[in-house]
């Protein structure tokens, strides 16, 4: 976890900072309890489909960032269809990382477990990491909820199995139930408020705020003021049941990180991506047209921006991927900003029409959410897996600009940039996001609109055929753009289409010398792109032994773990890649100043696949394709085995 | 929109520079030439039309048109006008299909687009064969072809285009055939003035590949014997010297009749409007040589157009909530300040 | 096939061993119990059967059979399914899909595979939602509906799948309702024994995202008011006390009537096996409120069998050329020797 | 062209050959005329669409095969719909390469050109060597034509012009009317046999036997006897044409090449393809399942395989790429040999299927036989760009097997090894040929069953799980193939499906163990396929300076040109891959032994890509984008400058 990097003392694991009050610095005293300060915590809700794990974790969330904390999380769903209640398989978990330091990942290890049954408990222990908090509600394990999760007598009884974790056991539903009496619930909607007591006792354990969360209750539940007050009773149960009982003798304290100044927001990476899309129409002062088909874990840029139609968001749910697709193409000819979006089996679908986009050079965002391949695969599952894709992906010879978003907030930034680099090219382009960034979320500086870098959208108002009386769709501008002329303008009526264009005219061309100049026309327009791109930059020594090169979700990973060596003051350096086409123009001289390139992956090695033919630099791999994020540890260590080596 | 400072177009001004390249005496030439005498009439301005076909030799239909124009890939075109068309309301979108391209590989575009009833007109040449291919069966060659692809004949139960289009919901759906020049010209220019997707099929002759397939229903010896002509509110009377009727009893199947048995009276009064499809759908199956082929107006209701409605949600969206302010939208929800 | 010496199977014989992972009170838990009834009573082996399905909440069905299974890829299903039957006529093939598996993406397979009459047992569930990906809009969620995907409503007028198939010519179509346990199994029974494409309707109550969507079929208290049973050769007459009928006169709307007005024999009687589909098509019209909505077979008739032609073409070829010689292949045509 | 490769004289030009009788070799005087022996010709028959010069094309390539002559044809037809008669983009055109050695390209310059109307000397003459003969349809060059052609005045006129050529106006039109006379025809239907009348007289030059066509012409129209009798005047009246006016005063015999000794038959890369296809069925026991939607230049496999119904061949026109694609996975499921095939459009709409295809570990074989693109390009040019498509055109980790035919001919070996090794693997596998290969003719040695290479289909008879009940459908053999057990078979019923699989069980498992070690395992399978492929040959020194390096159809191209430098000990040698995934085990170890590597490809370079990423060898290339394959000049002209520089 995070916390080994303080300034202080970089190799004094955080967790020493949980052992008993004897050992911790001083403390206030709160009702004879201990307070302890940390620098960070990784905290763990998970329980079954049905019990709003997703829900609490998002509330101290909430809660920790209105506190001032850095955050990152990790929901983890379960496969998308509900499985039977108490089931393994129908486990859900939400993971936060909070901290008085900027942090990137949601952390390695678990340093408090909540788990409200035991299936949960089952597969997540393994998380928590040794002399951690384990709270648990015991009146759920019974014994058809212990067969469910595969576990012959109680664990809770059998003493070594749980022994090097501070066990916890609280009669959260006993407890809850004795909370809401009285409101005149019914038994099964009582136990709904379970969740809520759980909350209230880690608000107390981490001295969270209870109200916003109590005020986020009154509202959802205000066609319904029993529930309402239920929720807040439950909350206010857990809180107190830490205060007052013996089981808990200490509680914590993470105090706010220093942020950079400025208002802040929590954003998961699908919402950035809705916000930065409704943006970049603004910046260019046009419409925003999205076409997609549903699909984990694209889904919800089509939920959110449905929400959005006053900002004169058109969205379209098409029948298919190839619709939606083909729609976008449609829209992006009568002068919208088209955007589609999918994962990779609809991206898979999309390729013919986006090999359209590319001949009839319309700029068009597709973005593909990657999750766990091949074929439907592991759908609530993180990969990096379709970058060769987004490369090869089509018939011909069919280049593409591939952008790649780092962090949930970057989806904002990244996709604009990739609509301006749309816009300005007249081309497609195709914007990688992945499972773990599109659900994942972070804290948002809130930009000024004055801020932001405006886009410029020409479109052709008048014949360019000087002379001749035909209007020339084909003729370039400097960076080889062709003009965008929207129908409806009088005179510049023309005809494009799939088939090979001349240049310059856009007449059907089957003449050898003009096919291979339009492919050596498209080529170089995409390769221009390299022009209008930031040079690599690198966190580290600008030259050395290792360089460690990571695109997309892993850069929270990476760089967190680069960093504990250039603390060290060894020779390690981070690249992190936003275009994966073109590549930066100095990225060749980056990689030949060190003496080793490592380049973690979520998949079996494909930006290392492109670095080595393109600059026959002998890129090692680290790949992991396990539907999970890479833990900050293992990074480390893999970097640590090269230095050694 | 107000049409008076418009200059009159003419047939020419929809004339592309393009050579025309289809085969001598395919049946796409008189389609293309009957569609530049409808436009001009409808008194758009020529850049407010948009042309999108797929891949086929109608395909090729929009390089002959002087109007925007989007030769796209196979099947897709639908899917591309209703892009065109939810963007941009302000213009008139023909799609331009061939039975494969709009029946085979495009079925669930055209399905979907026609229940929607995105504000489209669809023309379907029907020539039943793969035209640009070669000659292999299509979805509308009858069961027994031998083509390139069926050499034993073919064993595909053919689809139905208007029982397609009925089935998926359609609102305007007519029938007409390549040469029937004055016919076609009518039934394009319903379908220009139709509000929501508008459904037509020609029946076209490939003189190539499947010379004379409509011939019944083409050659002027024979035709009036094969087909019926629709009309609104009148009665399905057909043959040459218009002796024969169509008479429906109950749900039974319709049946032809001798008007010198029969009177007028009693023979099917055709109703475009009828709110219920049935009737249409039963036309639709009406087949040579069992029957003459109704061709005309089969169906043309309103029912609330997809494009507009999608635009009426935003500007109630923004009457509702006022102009979308991003800076609104990013400070929604918890905030916090930091420093 | 010879049944005789086959042990008897039961319910139990069908069930696989996995755990079954729908929501509670999910619709497909009936829908999955009522398949295990009817296929032992087929007198077809277990091996036989091959369930073939999309994705979707519905396609995990054939996970729960103890048979051959196919969990393969959205909206494909159809046309994996073609591929198994036409190569191996002797499986009995069932097509599990759901209303956007079928109707949305996967609309042009089904089309064609229901056209060519491909002999598979199609069921498609209906819970007028995107269940597995968590509510959005499906083809057939009512206008209006305020989904994930469509907060301020539907403006995507809904296809109806039984008009999809009629108008896809079709030559078995059925509706039933998850909950209308007898009647879900004779339907189930129909399909089964019926050669050629079966498409069967169920509607699905999808109790976490859309649910309640069908309760004014499914509940007891109202539903004889709200459906009609259709019976081959019966009037339709229904209502809790079976009061009320439908009539029809000429090609007008279907109206409802009361049997206290109306004598029996003024009612329109099923014909499930008229040659003419229209009566199907206006049946499959026919919608709650407006109607009750008519459930049961609305059209079983026979057409030859595609993947029966498909076969026969090749033993015909066999029988009138001979079984292929490949040496004699490679030698017909020119061919000249060196040395 | 290829003649100059003779063992005598390499550095002569055929052309000198072709020189005044004077300078040539002693001859028998026939009518006055000279004969002269030529080692290799090349021929081009080029006129209208509707001129039938593809047909003609045929008679002299089947004349020249069973005369002996090795043969190489090259048909170049306009896009696939008609143009108006006598325009530029209507021209057809088809070339043959006829020798006494063997060849094995239609050849770079043309030694005799036939040219039916001004637009085909217009974009034919460029291709017509200096001092080659041209024979063209005077009567065709009427004002209108001309104009339609672009030629401002008649270019038979124009001196200059044709200058330099040896030029024949033949007044075609007439003379075959003549020929005709009295056979009621109509002046249409007359004009119909000029392409005979063509044919005829160069049926002379070449001192071509008439019989097999005349034969031929009998059986085609045996229902319209009268337009049989005149084809066949026609086209002796060309002959007589020929051998009694003073025009010509040469003719040429071109002797039997010295093929291995066999029975021989033209074939086409389609037929082949078919041909193959069947046959590994038969060889496998297996009934072939087709299933293929219409599309250039793949469509004739589909026409072909419906033909041969009495093998027990199913061939299913479906309604698209998808449906094809996915009703031959059924197929494969249901136990039969399950192949479709496209080209680069519908290959890409394949994609999600195919992926299907991997994760099922399915046997089927997808054929791409590639045109020019982007989208839908040039459908009737050949060209090689979808072979990176064919490596990553699906979401996710999704490894398959990649196979490219060299020659027509190779088609029908090529599919054979694909299906082998699908069978034996359990998976699909990808084969490549591309327009120039599927249309092209080449002699075919006709095999005789008992020759071939047997393939042998294993299907699960028995329940494998020892002990447990339930069938092991992932239970794997020594090749990680997975047991394919036929629906119908008791006892072994299971499912699949696109969701990750437990490995051995097969039930669906989204554990983070499972998924690493089924992704490790599909790729550890393809990989293992190397152990069963031959390892790279080369031809010409076995370590140098040069190694050309060449997949798919430009295998006889570049053999050619590299044999050239092979003859004058140049240190060039040449591997031509077969397998492009995997590679052959050996190949690393190869392209190491040469100084530089060069690889010609027609698209920018995509295996030069992949030998770069996966050996890091700085491959060098030369790459054409013009829907026409390479001249052996091209070729040799840059081994050249690689050899100069
Ligand atoms: C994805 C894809 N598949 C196949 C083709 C090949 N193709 C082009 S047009 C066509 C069908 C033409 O028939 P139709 O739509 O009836 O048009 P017609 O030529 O008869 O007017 C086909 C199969 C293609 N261009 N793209
Ligand atoms: C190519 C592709 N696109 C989208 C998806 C995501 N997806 C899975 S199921 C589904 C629709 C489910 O709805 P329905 O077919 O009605 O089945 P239900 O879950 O309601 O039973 C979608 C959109 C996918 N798996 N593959
Ligand atoms: S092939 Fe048929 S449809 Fe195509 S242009 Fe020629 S005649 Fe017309
Ligand atoms: S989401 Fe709906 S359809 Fe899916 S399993 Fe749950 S209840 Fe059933
Ligand atoms: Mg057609
Ligand atoms: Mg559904």
């Amino acid at each position: 976890m995070a916390s080994i990097e303080t300034e202080v003392a970089p190799e004094t694991p955080a967790r020493a900072k949980a052992e008993p009050p004897v050992e911790s610095e001083a403390a206030p005293r709160s009702n004879g309890k201990l307070l302890e300060r940390l620098d960070d915590v990784v905290i763990r809700f998970c329980g079954d489909s049905g019990d709003g794990m997703q829900l609490v974790g998002t509330q101290f969330t909430n809660a920790s960032a209105i506190f001032g904390n850095d955050i990152s999380t990790l929901p983890d769903f379960p496969a998308e269809i509900r499985a039977p209640a108490g089931s393994l398989s129908g486990v859900s978990g939400y993971q936060l990382h909070f901290s008085s330091r900027e942090i990137f990942t949601p952390g390695d290890e678990v340093d408090t477990l909540v788990a409200m049954n035991p299936a949960a408990l089952r597969t997540n222990l393994a998380d928590l990491k040794r002399g951690g908090t384990l709270i648990v509600n015991e009146d759920a394990f019974d014994k058809s909820n212990n067969a469910k999760a595969g576990y012959k007598k109680n664990p809770l009884d059998d003493g070594e199995g749980l022994a090097g974790y501070r066990l916890h056991r609280v009669p959260m539903t006993r407890l809850t139930r004795d909370a809401v009496e009285g409101l005149g619930l019914s038994q099964r909607e009582a136990d709904r408020c379970r969740n809520f007591f759980a909350l209230g006792l880690v608000y107390w354990l981490y001295e969270r705020d209870p109200k916003p969360t109590e005020e986020w209750i009154t509202a959802k539940f205000s066609r319904n003021p029993s529930i309402a007050e239920a929720n807040r009773r439950a909350l206010r149960g857990g809180m107190n049941y830490g205060f007052s009982t013996e089981s808990f003798t200490v509680h914590y304290q993470v105090a706010p990180a220093e942020l950079a100044p400025g208002k802040y927001r929590k954003i998961t990476g699908n919402e950035a991506l809705a916000f930065g899309l409704v943006t970049a129409a603004k910046l260019a002062g046009k419409n925003l047209y999205y076409a997609g088909y549903p699909i984990t874990p694209a889904s919800d840029i089509l939920h959110e921006l449905s929400r959005l139609k006053n900002f004169g968001v058109r969205t379209f749910q098409a029948e298919d991927e190839i619709a939606a697709m083909s729609s976008a193409v449609g829209a992006a000819f009568a002068g919208e900003l088209a955007v589609t979006a999918s994962s990779g089996p609809g991206i898979c679908l999309k390729g013919e029409a986006m090999g359209l986009a590319v001949i009839t050079e319309l700029p068009v965002i597709i973005i593909d959410v990657q999750r766990g391949g091949p074929s439907t695969g592991l759908p609530t599952k993180t990969e990096q897996s379709d970058l060769l894709l987004a490369m090869f992906g089509r018939n011909g010879e069919s280049p593409m600009p591939i952008v790649a978003a780092s962090t949930p907030a970057d989806c904002f930034d990244a996709v604009q940039e990739a609509m301006r680099i749309a816009v300005e090219f007249m081309t497609p382009v195709l914007f990688l996001s992945d499972g773990y960034i599109a659900n994942g979320a972070e804290p948002w500086r809130i930009p000024k609109l004055s801020e932001l870098k405006p886009i410029t959208v020409r479109h052709a108002t008048q014949n360019n055929a000087n002379g001749q009386d035909d209007f020339l769709p084909y003729k370039r501008n400097e960076r080889l753009a062709r003009p965008w002329a929207l129908p409806g303008t009088p005179g510049l009526q023309h005809r494009i289409g799939g088939l090979e264009k001349a240049d310059v005219t856009g007449h059907v061309d089957y003449s050898p010398s003009n096919h291979q100049h339009m492919t050596d026309t498209r080529a170089a327009k995409i390769a221009g792109v390299a022009n209008v791109i930031p040079e690599q930059a690198v966190e580290g020594p600008d030259e050395g032994d290792v360089l460690v090169v990571s695109w997309g979700g892993t850069y929270g990973t990476v760089r967190t773990a680069v960093q504990r060596f250039i603390r060290r003051g060894e020779s390690v350096a981070h690249a992190h890649l936003r275009w994966l086409n073109p590549f930066p123009k100095n990225l060749g001289d980056v990689l030949r100043r060190y003496e080793r390139v490592l380049v973690p992956e979520l998949n079996t090695g494909q930006l290392r696949f492109l670095l080595r033919a393109t600059y026959l630099v002998d890129a090692a791999g680290f790949n992991k394709v396990k539907g999970k994020p890479f833990l900050v540890g293992e990074v480390a260590g893999r970097i640590q085995e090269l230095l050694d080596a | 929109m107000d049409t008076i400072e418009l200059p009159v177009l003419t047939q020419k001004d929809f004339a592309s520079d393009q050579e025309i390249r289809w085969c001598p005496r395919c049946g796409d030439y008189s389609i293309l030439a009957q569609m530049k005498k409808v436009l001009p009439t409808l008194g758009i301005p020529r850049e407010k039309f948009v042309f999108v076909s797929g891949i086929g030799c109608s395909s090729r239909f929009p390089y002959y048109m002087n109007t925007y124009g989007f030769h796209s890939i196979h099947g897709r075109a639908p899917a591309i006008a209703t892009g065109v068309k939810l963007s941009r309301p302000d213009l008139n979108v023909w799609v331009i299909t061939g039975d494969g391209d709009a029946l085979s590989i495009g079925g669930n575009h055209l399905m979907h687009c026609i229940r929607r009833n995105v504000d489209l007109k669809i023309i379907l040449f029907n020539n039943q064969i793969y035209g640009l291919t070669k000659g292999q069966n299509s979805p509308t060659s009858p069961l027994g072809s031998r083509t390139k692809s069926t050499p034993s004949g073919s064993v595909d139960n053919p689809l139905s285009p208007l029982c397609v289009a009925i089935g998926s919901e359609a609102t305007f759906v007519a029938r007409s055939i390549d040469v029937d020049i004055r016919h076609l010209t009518m039934v394009l220019e319903r379908a220009a003035h139709h509000k929501g997707s508008a459904f037509v099929e020609v029946y076209q002759d490939c003189n190539v590949f499947n010379s004379g397939a409509f011939a019944y229903a083409s050659k002027k010896e024979i035709k009036d014997d094969n087909i019926v002509y629709l009309e609104h509110g009148k009665p399905l009377v057909f043959g040459m010297n218009r002796d024969k009727g169509i008479r429906v009893d109950g749900m039974s199947r319709p049946e032809v009749v001798s008007l010198a048995s029969t009177g007028e009276d009693d023979l099917l009064f055709h109703d475009e409007q009828a709110t219920e499809p049935s009737l249409a759908f039963m036309l639709a199956r009406m087949r040579y040589p069992e029957f003459p082929e109704p061709v005309g107006v089969f169906r043309a209701v309103q029912r609330p157009v997809y494009d507009e409605a999608v635009n009426r949600q935003i500007t109630e969206s923004i009457a509702s909530k006022g102009e979308g302010d991003l800076e609104e939208l990013f400070n929604s929800g918890d905030t916090w300040t930091v420093g």
